[in-house]
């Protein structure tokens, strides 16, 4: 195991409280266990809480646009498949304005690990409804409550086959640094979101909210995350109970495997310029 | 005696008038022709009417002109459509099945399935082919050339349908070789360095490879799809990563990502996709990556033209994206300008660490001009991206005389890499340090001053006192360059001034090459005249006339001397 | 039944035997079975062969931009909810470029029906891979073949409880009339999905290729499209067997309910100045 | 004696600095003075540090100064970064158990719970409402109004915590009375017009409103939001549809859809959504479908610096979008002129078919002015959206003179309704005709030459002959004009010439206004110049100097009166 400080980044803008600070805690204590050094590792991010995450870690580091991490990290994972990626979302970044994005992603497969801080509000903007904010949730913006239900985003996941999908809880740590372990490990695509209590302008999904009703899936007699219409009704499952666990998983070819290009090395190695007379010969 | 022949092959769209028209180029070409190859199509897959057009001459040419001389009629609305086109002495060859009314009194070469292919199944090979071979055969030029080059495009459609094709060429060939024409080509002769013929949109791509282009990703969309399809159908010879994106600003971010992490990258669209991708040009900006985007104009607004061209999107580009963020601005105008200058904006983003834009359009994507080899250099090796001295600990940002700092790669050493969208510090973290916000701003814009020393884009024709400019950019220069040469022919003195690189506008070159003359017309592909906006924003010189077209075609030489009447 | 000459619109452009011609002509068919006038129908279209649909077709027509469909149709309904608003999107449209909206829409449930035209290609950009080609599909850009398993989308609409979700197949016609007059007179978003062979393009999704695949859900022995699990496993079937008809439905509230102002009829009958004393009360 | 006293109050996000910050400078504007109110905060909801500045004067305000007269800290932070600023009468009021290092021999008024609140569970509200109490203690000034200011604000709190605030405020106007202080407020009497003290955003949206908005969506981005905010708490009670979107795209997509079918509709963003929208901009150009975008910037480029204020979106509004396309940008410099031009730009949209954009910034958006209730008229009612004749069989984009085609709603009326974003015929179809395009385009971009007549929007302040004109547009209003007052004052004639409606370029006005100065000097929020580049393009006219500020903060007066040393 390597030393935690390794990972130290700069000091944090985030609330006292907040569901970003054990998450961050879990993320580099299972950094250290699988011994990912800071230069073997790419952070990706948005913009919102979740964004700064990157900052905070010492880590290569692309702090993009909201919604847009799941391509930066898929051109990065293309043009270098040595580089561990890690795509870092919020639910508004990665299920609103970036929800095209994730489709595309499930489909195409890259071995990246992307992780939603699932606050199910827009916190960095102060307080608006997200698509994973609860049906009634109140805001500024829609006094009466969000009209509609939340996005049922692991649902969606295995719906398209997503290789690997699960889902932790801030609150629950140990737990949580186990996830991001097999997540990291995980060959292939690997969706994990996490709830991560909103202190600040989430009142209702609050730790212990959260805390009444999580439960670990592996504990399920027999859960098997292969099983896809198993894992169906458990992504599906919200309200009382809440799963947490490995959702599901399936091995699938991954993007890298698709570009023969990156079998040898990554792209920076193999800049060249090319001879002009083969270019043309088709030409004449 | 000069020669300069317009042929015009038309028919429905899917009934292979593009197929034919190539090899009947090329042959041209091959023996020592100087050929311009014109598509124009529409918006639809089949049934709709389009046309190719076939210049030939024996001197360059850049521009296609009015007037036909030869009519390949596949279908009854070529003729119809385009009879009133025909010159004096100009020569119709029809499919005798689908034309039934023809201009009285003009010389005509039928064909029929019959005559050329009798007893076949070979369907619409008959009467393409032959047309090839009938052009050839009115021309008194040489067939052999028709017949490798159609061997070689249908030799993976099998033995068969390369002897329908030889055997239908070459009745057709014979057909016409007996007819009269004003002009022969038999005095030909393959030229000493072999000459090609390719698009503007071809070279672009071919320029990106040499220079190591080693990942694009993009959505299609008309005209840019060239680009992606010339680079997709190198892509495993050549070690390209080439994705498929599901959207525009998927495309441009996977290629911010990729040439964060290293790669030599590229991405490009049209207009309507390039608004998706504006966000993500100041992420480039923003984060000092470098990134090439071909931006290839089509007529808008929004939708627009999707087939056609126009030169509308040079005022976008030039200020796309929020706040004040450094970019380049190039725009070639023939293939070899497009090779080039696609190798100078890997150049460019990548010393600068910025984006580049290639803005071409459609008219520059898809007409295919005559070159020779030697108009495409070998490209010089470039440093690799991440050479030079940094700092330890290390600064992606760090504050330099130039705005350019030391780029390093993640991955390639024990330092990390840290790239920002908010404003940052030296390091790369976020700040909210208004002090290091100001100098970092100038930081950033300060690239251009450097940069805009390496511009110089200007190309021109005719005396440098000429009391006439014709000023214009990107692909208008073929036609606007001979409407010059027209002009100084008549006896009116011109000058072409032609810029290719417009951002950070070179003032100083642009100054010297556009002050002096008596009367200044830019000639430009839009409605408002955006070139002229743009030289008056920063010269003070303002167009005393603008010759403007905006219906989706390419300017003509002609359209250009008429519109320039009672203005010169 | 109204008269079909009532529907007629300009000349169409598609290529001869283009599956979008029998889906024209069952289309106008159930229009005219329900009586609908084209003075009542909405036609939002995006940029594709199908974005051409509506001007093929007498009806007010909303030919918009490439992916944007529902947006555009989601805000004509809440401006004038006397509209039937049908909103017609290619595959690469809808699941591709608009795709983010598509997960939106579903989660709004606007009283609105979608009708996306699948031939599993991008036909009027001339034969690229879209996001429902399937696996190994060769094209000019991807000589290799399309690398990566297709969008699962019907599942994806059943796993967002999509209110209303279907697909046909425009080499069967009568089958197809009754679909798309069930999904215009259902309450909520209707997604019908209709299997379109592109004749120019997609020499391997053909109408023969269909043929042999396709049967008709509703004859599966006590098929319920109210059943989730069987739905999800309908909408996941493709391949050997393909099913049509009514996949799943679900009872939903409609977007339209959650706006009040809506109550009052069309927002161009409310179009009104306001008083300035009143706005600026809380201010003082 | 001109009374002019800036207040600051700062302490860490989440102390409830913003919360009690407009009870005090409404208990100011009620009793009678004048009052500029402005926020500064980080881009973070806790911890960062953040503070607000109320000036307050007996004339009206438009712009904050430097200097600090009284400097409120809830955090030492506070202390330590504003001590500087202090005058030298300046007074401290402090929250003692948190604040514990003072500049020495300053006066300042400790606040403690323990004193304020004694035996209460009444956490920040103590030293909050202590603290405002204290400020109108210090002044002399009437702690009537804030009561009744405390008691309002907090009635749905409960009873408990308006008797905390109730107690807590008189407690520390009492304890602050008795503190010498240079002016007094005590002579203030309660204006005979009420005043009202509001926000460039909420003036903007009340403009909205009144105009008879009821479509409105968007996507949360800072500082845009207070747009909608404004919308959406009014929603209900004013029959608006307020739709929260996924996207941008989807935004002004959906805003479209609600126009086309009739709704009088408004989006909005802040720069890097605006990216978003742009290809949708060109759709509602080319569909000809009103629309009303307000564009919120921040500083660039990319996610910049998201709480903070620049002017550097303009030349990008300016061209967004492929292609030529008419739109309309007006941006308000004062809440007033952001109410009038809201309604001007819902009757633009609407007369003319086409976007137009309110162009403000953070420093508009947040900062509230004090205004009397005649500042905003009651708005004229407006012809409904389909009036006019429309011929048989209806055509949408019928050809007139003006431009303008008469425009029908679908679903009311026999007629169907055809709108296209490819070019289409005037019954609204797509078409290829070339001849068809070209009117199409002129009859769209024709609009523009109405609707420029109908713009103006110069404000002046100063002899029309004096030889320094200072110009500026939108947010910069308030300091440049009071810099030109101070250079005036102090005998250097000078004359502020402001333009708020930018686009179409009112030429003719703009050039009256600003030829004929003999050293003309651009005053913007951004580092290129974008109101100079568009000034010189458009007119020829060119600044003899610039002077910018992109440091993310407003203009001040003082610092506008320092850069121009030197060259005045
Ligand atoms: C294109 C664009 N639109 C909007 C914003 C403003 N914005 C910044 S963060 C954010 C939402 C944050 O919510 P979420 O993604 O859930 O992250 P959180 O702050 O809750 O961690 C928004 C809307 C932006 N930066 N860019
Ligand atoms: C923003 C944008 N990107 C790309 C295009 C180009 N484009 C037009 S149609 C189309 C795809 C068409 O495929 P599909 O949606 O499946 O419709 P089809 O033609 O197959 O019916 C594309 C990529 C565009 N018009 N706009
Ligand atoms: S606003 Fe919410 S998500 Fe953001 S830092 Fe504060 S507690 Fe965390
Ligand atoms: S290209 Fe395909 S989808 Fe388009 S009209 Fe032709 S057959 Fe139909
Ligand atoms: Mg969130
Ligand atoms: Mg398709």
């Amino acid at each position: 195991m390597l030393p935690l400080e390794l990972y130290n980044g700069i000091e944090s803008a985030w609330c006292p409280g907040c569901g970003n600070f054990p998450m961050l805690k879990a993320f580099k204590q299972a950094l250290a266990e699988l011994e990912v050094r800071p230069e073997e590792l790419l952070l990706v991010s948005g913009i919102g809480q979740s964004g700064k995450f990157p900052h905070y870690l010492k880590c290569h580091t692309f702090n993009g646009l909201h919604g847009r991490t799941l391509p930066v990290a898929t051109g990065a994972r293309l043009a270098n498949p040595a580089l561990k990626v890690v795509a870092v979302a919020g639910d508004g970044d990665c299920y609103g304005e970036g929800g095209n994005h994730l489709l595309a992603t499930l489909r195409r497969n890259p071995d990246l690990t992307l992780v939603v801080h699932n606050n199910q509000v827009y916190g960095l903007t102060k307080g608006q409804a997200s698509p994973t904010s609860d049906q009634g949730f109140k805001t500024v913006l829609q006094p009466a409550g969000v009209p509609y239900p939340p996005l049922h985003a692991l649902a969606l996941a295995v719906a398209q086959d997503g290789s690997w999908v699960g889902r932790g809880f801030a609150g629950d740590g140990e737990h949580l640094t186990g996830l991001y372990k097999q997540a990291l490990t995980h060959q292939g695509f690997s969706l994990l979101e996490v709830l991560q209590p909103c202190v600040s302008f989430n009142k209702v999904n609050t730790y212990e909210w959260y805390r009444q009703r999580v439960y670990r899936v592996e504990a399920e007699p027999g859960y098997d995350p292969e099983n896809e219409l198993w894992a169906y009704q458990k992504a599906k499952e919200w309200g009382e109970r809440i799963p947490i666990g490995v959702i599901y998983r399936k091995t699938r070819p991954t993007l890298e495997e698709a570009h023969p290009a990156l079998r040898a090395g990554p792209l920076a190695s193999q800049i060249t310029t090319r001879p002009i007379n083969q270019l043309l010969a088709d030409f004449f | 005696m000069a020669i300069d022949l317009n042929i015009l092959i038309g028919g429905a769209a899917g009934q292979g008038v593009h197929a034919i028209t190539l090899p009947l180029a090329k042959a041209l070409v091959r023996q020592g022709a100087q050929v311009l190859f014109v598509q124009d199509y529409q918006s639809r897959i089949r049934g709709g009417h389009l046309f190719n057009q076939i210049r030939v001459a024996d001197r360059p040419l850049m521009a296609s002109r009015e007037g036909v001389d030869l009519l390949v009629a596949l279908n009854q609305e070529t003729v119809t459509l385009h009879q009133a086109e025909l010159s004096p002495e100009g020569v119709i060859i029809y499919d005798a099945a689908r034309v039934k009314e023809l201009p009285a009194g003009r010389p005509a070469v039928a064909l029929t399935h019959e005559a050329l292919l009798p007893g076949t199944q070979a369907g619409e090979i008959a009467v393409n082919a032959g047309a090839c071979g009938a052009v050839l055969g009115l021309f008194k030029a040489s067939l052999a050339p028709l017949l490798t080059l159609l061997t070689e495009t249908f030799a993976d459609k099998g033995a068969q349908v390369v002897e329908w094709n030889l055997k239908a060429a070459t009745r057709g060939y014979e057909l016409a070789k007996t007819q009269g024409f004003r002009v022969s080509l038999a005095y030909l002769t393959p030229p000493s360095k072999p000459r090609l013929l390719i698009s503007g949109h071809e070279a672009l791509a071919l320029g990106a490879l040499a220079a190591g282009l080693n990942f694009i990703s993009g959505y299609p969309m008309t005209p840019w799809t060239s680009v992606l399809n010339t680079i997709g159908q190198r892509a495993v010879r050549w070690g390209v990563v080439v994705e498929q994106a599901e959207d525009e600003i998927a495309a441009i971010n996977m290629a911010i990502g990729a040439s964060y992490a290293g790669a030599r990258a590229m991405t490009g669209t049209s207009g309507g996709g390039f608004c998706l991708m504006t966000e993500a040009l100041g992420l480039a900006a923003m984060t000092e990556t470098p990134l090439v985007i071909v931006e290839a104009m089509r007529p808008g607004p929004s939708t627009g033209l999707p087939t056609r061209t126009e030169q509308g999107d040079l005022s976008f580009v030039l200020y796309a994206g929020q706040g004040d963020s450094p970019r380049a601005v190039l725009a070639p105008g023939t293939p070899a300008q497009g090779f080039a200058l696609a190798v100078k904006a890997f150049h460019l983003a990548e010393r600068y660490q910025i984006p580049v834009f290639l803005l071409t359009d459609q008219y520059f994507g898809d007409t295919q001009f005559t070159h020779t080899a030697s108009e495409f250099p070998e490209v010089q090796a470039q440093p690799a991206p991440a050479s030079g001295p940094a700092s330890d600990p290390y600064e992606r940002y760090a504050f330099t005389e130039s705005g350019i700092s030391p780029r390093r790669l993640p991955g390639f050493g024990p330092q990390v890499v840290v790239a920002d969208s908010d404003e940052h510090t030296p390091d790369g973290h976020l700040t909210e340090d208004l002090t290091v916000r100001v100098k970092m701003h100038d930081k950033r814009l300060r690239k251009l001053e450097t940069l805009v020393q390496e511009l110089n884009g200007i190309t021109t024709v005719g005396a440098a006192d000429a009391p006439l400019t014709l000023a214009c950019w990107g692909s208008s220069l073929g036609p606007v360059a001979e409407a010059v040469d027209r002009l100084n022919e008549s006896g009116t003195p011109a000058r072409l001034v032609h810029l290719s690189e417009l951002w950070p506008f070179p003032r100083a070159v642009a100054t010297a090459a556009l002050s002096g003359t008596k009367k200044l017309v830019l000639v430009e592909m839009n409605a408002t005249g955006q070139l002229n906006r743009l030289l008056r924003q920063e010269t003070g010189l303002a167009a005393d006339h603008l010759v403007l077209k905006y219906d989706g075609t390419p300017f003509t030489p002609e359209y250009i001397l008429k519109e320039l009447k009672g203005h010169i």
